[in-house]
């Protein structure tokens, strides 16, 4: 019962971290920044959420499933972050400033 | 149940404006768009209508046709690309000859 | 739980589809990339919650399939449609 | 229980508006790429609605291909089409010349579309509710196709007709790519060491996961066209890192990797009517081991096809002719 609670809790959690996500998508001024938020959302958001979920995994190999996915999210949101910053100082666009 | 026509109607939806798209569309690329958006909503429609079986488990046979569809697409998307890039290269525009100005 | 469950993935529907409004606005094509991206990891996270709300655990495949390929179409974009553009 | 069924009829309507929204953005976006970062988006939704349809093996294969490949296809033809569009584009597009006929000529669709759309919608909403289509055929035959998941069995068994004429279907494609031949290259730079090190970390276990979904597809979800697009996956990740083929292997082991699906096809088929008299009938008790040879090497095939594909230029030894 106690995992249960605990783990809607982390459920719960990591679905706000998506919104913070999402919501910095929106409101953050430049490219730059919002690769910033981006990474809020697969980092915490969906970390979370798989903490979560595999608290109640049938298996350890669900559970090791569960995060080899959030590894495999990491790694591409990582590297795209990286990509897309280089590619967007390469062509020129100005970094906000106040 | 409503689920299954839910979705075959959002698949009518699909097709048509696919539909639409490829016939106002004149930019190339884009009625490449249509065609692969008129697909989906064919096979939407299939797979919403494989649902509707009494014992919860659907019919594999439309799986099975818009598993091979949507392989058979992306090939047909890759040739298609290739035609317009020369259409392109040797009409100097992503479109169809104008009738008027020819 | 169950219900739970669903609430959380229709919570992140929703994030999802204010996500595109990004999309609409820009301004840069990467802007609109990223938000394509985010538009990937969300959609790991409600195919997880579905998964988890119909005890089908065959949907995890489907998860890895997307976090697998979700560097692919931006990498694409990164290689190719946004280095030729001007 | 009745939140939870008010909730997953909330969620269903919104995921096919979404869908519907996004084909529209994809569809009349004035902004071209606007139009394909909607595509893609298009393709994550409709992944999702699968999976809400209990086609999980549609939503691999949309996953894969949907998600993945066609949204890199189309970034890559949007490039190459960007210098030559610039130069034509003044002379050719007139906004002015928007006759009345014009309008008309957009009204008049329209109307047929609504036309064509409500009749559809009659035909759908006067089926029956419940239909049991094939289901009861294929669950009865199903020991007998040498594998429990019946989308597979359908493939690769029942319907292996189908499957056959679809790997040709890829070749072909293929063939008529190398044969218009684009001459537009695409612009290459340094990949950079973070690229570099994406695809040594990714390719290997796209690779395994590919393998995993072959291995899977005769009792779950997944299968030779899954795998196969996983695969191809891999080769375009590998094109796009620079990664080159090694010119020994462009001229014969190529062909051969790309037209070895095909070819145990017919060879399987024309074996099974030696034995059984009918052509692509399988001996329940051997169906199994045919399946997986027969898998095994289409996976190979449509995963180098599709890479193939996105490349889009033929190999080398062709362009010297």
């Amino acid at each position: 019962m106690l995992t249960e609670y605990v783990s809607a809790v982390l459920l719960v959690a990591g679905a706000i971290f998506y919104l913070a996500g999402t919501i910095g998508l929106l409101r953050f001024p430049d490219v730059y920044t919002r690769l910033h938020a981006l990474t809020k959302a697969d980092n915490l958001g969906l970390g979370l959420i798989v903490i979560g979920l595999s608290l109640q995994a049938s298996s350890f190999a669900a559970a090791g499933k569960l995060f080899l996915i959030w590894l495999l999210v990491l790694l591409a949101g990582a590297s795209v972050s990286h990509l897309v910053a280089r590619a967007a100082l390469h062509k020129g666009v100005h970094l906000w400033k106040r | 149940m409503n689920t299954v026509f839910l979705y075959a109607l959002v698949g009518i939806g699909l097709f048509c404006l696919g539909l639409f798209a490829l016939i106002v569309q004149a930019h190339l690329l884009r009625k490449i768009l249509a065609i692969n958006i008129m697909g989906s909503g064919v096979f939407l429609i299939l797979v919403a209508l494989a649902r509707r079986t009494e014992g919860g488990i659907p019919d594999p046979v439309p799986h099975a046709m818009v598993i091979t569809g949507i392989v058979v697409a992306v090939s047909a998307t890759a040739l298609a690309l290739v035609m317009i890039l020369k259409v392109t290269e040797s009409s100097g525009q992503p479109e169809f000859p104008d009738e008027e100005s020819k | 739980m169950q219900t739970l469950y669903f609430a959380l993935a229709l919570f992140l529907l929703l994030n999802l589809f204010a996500g595109m409004w990004r999309i609409l606005k820009g301004p840069t094509a990467a802007d609109r990339m990223l938000a394509a991206q985010l538009f990937g990891t969300t959609s790991v996270g409600v195919l997880l919650l579905l998964a988890q709300a119909s005890a089908n655990t065959v949907l995890h495949d489907v998860a890895l399939v997307f976090s697998l390929l979700a560097a692919l179409t931006s990498v694409a974009f990164v290689r190719r449609a946004w280095l030729s553009k001007e | 229980m009745e939140a939870l069924a008010l909730l997953q009829d909330v969620f269903d309507i919104l995921l096919g508006f979404g869908l519907l929204w996004l084909a529209w953005l994809a569809l009349f976006s004035l902004d071209l790429f606007r139009s394909i970062v909607s595509f893609i988006s298009f393709g994550l939704l409709m992944a999702i609605i699968w999976v809400r349809l209990d086609a999980p093996d549609v939503a691999l294969a949309e996953a894969a291909i949907g998600a993945g490949l066609t949204g890199a296809l189309f970034l890559a033809a949007f490039a190459k089409l960007q210098p030559a569009s610039v130069n034509g584009k003044g002379s050719s597009i007139n906004p002015q010349k928007q006759s009345s006929r014009k309008q008309l000529l957009r009204w008049l669709p329209a109307l047929i579309m609504l036309w064509i759309a409500s009749g559809l919608t009659i035909a759908i909403l006067a089926l029956p509710p419940h239909a049991t289509g094939l289901t009861s055929e294929v669950t009865s035959n199903l020991t007998a196709s040498g594998v429990s998941n019946p989308v597979t069995a359908v493939l690769l068994n029942f319907r292996g007709y189908d499957t056959l004429l679809e790997i040709v279907v890829l070749l072909l494609a293929l063939l008529a790519v190398w044969s218009i031949g684009s001459s537009v290259p695409s612009i290459e730079s340094e990949p950079g060491p973070v690229l570099d090190t994406l695809s040594r970390l990714l390719v290997p276990i796209l690779i395994m996961v590919s393998a995993y979904l072959l291995w899977v597809g005769a009792h779950a979800p997944g299968g030779a066209f899954q795998a196969g697009a996983v695969l191809g996956a891999a080769g375009v990740l590998l094109v796009l890192s620079g990664w080159k083929l090694y010119p020994g292997l462009e001229g014969f082991p190529l062909r051969l990797v790309l037209t070895a699906g095909s070819i145990t096809f017919v060879v399987i088929a024309i074996l099974t009517m030696l034995v059984s008299g009918t052509f692509m009938q399988f001996p329940p008790a051997q169906a199994s081991i045919l399946i997986l040879i027969l898998e095994m090497v289409a996976t190979l095939s449509i995963g180098v096809t599709l890479a193939a594909l996105f490349i889009g230029s033929p190999p080398t030894d062709i362009k010297k002719l």
